[in-house]
């Protein structure tokens, strides 16, 4: 609005760029700044030019601008006859500690991940019995450095498979208090997640609580953990 | 009526979502013309969106219409529209059978032996439930009509880093989660489906509608079965219509959501609220706001 | 220009004890600002905290430099316990171009976000005791993509149904602070219209008298006596 007011304005006025009134120069800043804060590339003269109130200096702005952000965190760079902000050089310690780079998880490991939230504890063989395909060892890998799923004993049954569960950082992550908040069957239905066009026999388990073990589960003990050791998410695994 | 073409759909879904571009032009583009009485539901998003519709029309606070008034008015529509033999979806016959039955309570005087909740107690909660309706909806084109990011307002363009706000390196929602479990399982269920028949509106699908409608009921013994079978049944089918009603409602009273009371034969059946009736409901709404 | 001049009252006018020197100060407000700026998304007080001068009190530098861009092209917003960079509302038409697109939303799926604003954390049951109607599938579907609705938790209630509450980038798409901020809040708290009860100062509308009429309300019929008749509560079925 503020904008559309100066833009009249100077219309009216004449077209002498050399005498500006400091307003109609601050109005002008203020556009162009926004512009070259939005853009997602380097915005050129000419493009910021078009949107300014007629009879305004586009290069008298940006030097105005420019003068305003020298020594301040972040600044405005000319680059050919184009313009962008960036962050001041000397702050490169604070964005540069921060470029761990974000990863975003596989659909793969998505997957596994919420078959051992809802299904825990639960053994390597029954996730790829629930999804029907082999589990990469990288996928297990990769939530286990994630922090999200965590070894949690062994099932008491032939070969003592070892079970998988989630951990507090899981639930963290995903902003649960407690494991019972992930959603039902019912649930996921009601917001569209699962369609209605699902068996009558299709259920959802409810997970145990982290620390419970189920009844047919041991706890690891030390000698699993040093077998387990070597059989590190990386390792053969379940043989 | 293309939302209740075919068979009534169950439990009411009829709105699905035809009326989802009218956002922008609002009532303009719905299909009630109070003076030739055009009977078109499909801008409508169930009863209490037609009734708030109505409401307006009266032109006053909310707190202070005519709830009568506002009853006639919607029964008169449904009446036209099945005189016209629309085919309404059932939650809109419900609320009418709802509406017969406050009407009545308003216009005849309180019996001494009658226990029921007055006509104006019932009154006063419909025209709460559309105040609260009518409050959210204003509310929601306050919230739109906002400077939103993206629209009026922007962010920086050419962001140099996302600061990872979680100590995590990865990067997933919930949302995200929930979907690849849901559609995983999706995948693997077997999707083979048949589909109830049901060519008869039981009473208990009513009732259960009839609280997502108008609330619970409440303590009080109400007789508004003769409503119900009027609104919801073909005279053809009222005989199987009050078995399998009578059936169901046994059901409910078994599971103790529901109480019954006759007082002698063919006498009218009243119900009240059970023991259990809020279990698995959840609409206390108590820690609301 | 003005910021250095800016830093310096600061130093004077600073109550928060730790007698900072200016010239830290100012140090620590470009930091922030470098850093916010950086990211397209809020930065939260704890982040940016962590990478300031010792002692340096985060809450004053935002403070301050929110009050540096007031009124420029680009401002500071506080949304939750987060920081961004925006543009000025005002500017929305200088920037706005034809490809500029917002998510649309459905008028029922807009409802159903409002009534989980103002009423969170909210049950699905719930939602549809409002709307008076069940949620059709895929609204709240498209509310989480969005990431503007998410899961709470449960209710303490029979059945523990889930709970949704909003996001920070619902607030952040929507211009709020907070949720404090939420258009009409209080007003409507103080009617009751958001206790889920009928509040005792709620008027009970009366059905008009026997002779006035509403303007467009019909006087009863003798046909329409007799249906009633026979609709009493105590009346036979009509077989």
């Amino acid at each position: 609005m503020g904008a559309k007011r100066v833009a009249e304005d100077v219309g009216a006025s004449d077209e002498n760029a050399t005498v500006v009134d400091p307003r109609r120069l601050y109005e002008a800043t203020r556009i162009a700044e926004a512009l070259v804060f939005a853009s997602a590339g380097p915005v050129s003269s000419a493009y910021i030019a078009e949107r300014l109130p007629r009879g305004v200096d586009v290069l008298h702005v940006m030097r105005e601008l420019k003068a305003f952000y020298a020594g301040r965190g972040v600044n405005l760079l000319q680059i050919e006859d184009s313009w962008a902000f960036r962050t001041a050089p000397d702050m490169s310690f604070v964005i540069r500690t921060e470029e761990t780079e974000v990863r975003k998880v596989s659909r793969a490991a998505l997957e596994v991940l919420s078959i051992i939230a809802y299904h825990q504890p639960v053994t390597r063989a029954e996730i790829e019995d629930i999804r029907g395909v082999q589990t990469s060892k990288g996928t297990l890998d990769v939530l286990m450095e994630a922090g999200w799923v965590r070894l949690r004993g062994r099932r008491r049954s032939p070969g003592r498979p070892v079970t998988f569960g989630t951990t507090r950082d899981f639930l963290d992550h995903f902003g649960l208090e407690e494991l019972r908040d992930l959603p039902g069957l019912d649930e996921l239905k009601g917001t569209g997640l699962l369609s209605g066009r699902i068996p009558s026999n299709f259920q959802i388990p409810m997970p145990l609580g982290e620390d419970e073990l189920a009844e047919d589960e041991d706890p690891l003990t030390q000698l699993d953990l040093e077998e387990l050791g070597l059989l590190t998410p990386g390792g053969k695994a379940d043989e | 009526m293309q939302a209740t073409g075919g068979k009534p759909p169950r439990k009411g879904r009829g709105a699905d979502a035809p009326m989802d571009d009218l956002w922008q032009d609002d009532a303009s583009g719905r299909g009630l013309h109070e003076e030739s009485l055009v009977v078109d539901l499909a801008g409508f998003e169930g009863p209490l969106d037609l009734l708030l519709h109505l409401a307006r029309t009266q032109k006053v606070d909310l707190t202070r219409i005519s709830v009568l008034a506002l009853a006639e008015q919607y029964l008169v529509f449904i009446d036209r529209a099945r005189k016209i033999r629309i085919e309404l979806a059932a939650d809109y016959l419900v609320m009418a059978a709802w509406l017969a039955y406050l009407k009545s309570r308003l216009l005849i005087p309180k019996q001494a032996k009658d226990d029921g909740p007055s006509g104006e107690e019932m009154a006063a909660s419909l025209a709460f439930r559309l105040k609260r309706l009518e409050a959210m909806r204003d509310a929601a084109t306050k919230l739109v009509n906002r400077n939103r990011l993206g629209r009026d307002v922007f962010a920086r363009g050419m962001p140099e880093h996302i600061p990872t706000e979680r100590r995590s390196a990865f990067e997933a929602s919930l949302y995200d989660l929930l979907t690849a479990y849901a559609s995983l399982r999706q995948r693997h269920a077997i999707t083979q489906v048949t589909i109830e028949k049901r060519s008869v509106w039981s009473l208990a699908d009513a009732r259960e509608l009839l609280q997502l409608l108008v609330g619970d009921f409440d303590d009080n013994w109400t007789a508004l079965d003769h409503f119900m079978l009027r609104y919801l049944s073909d005279p053809a089918e009222r005989t199987t219509a009050i078995a399998s009603a009578f059936a169901a409602t046994l059901e409910l009273v078994r599971e103790g959501r529901l109480e019954l009371r006759q007082d002698g034969v063919f006498q009218p059946i009243y119900l009240r609220r059970g023991q259990k009736a809020g279990e698995g409901e959840g609409s206390g709404g108590e820690e609301g706001g």
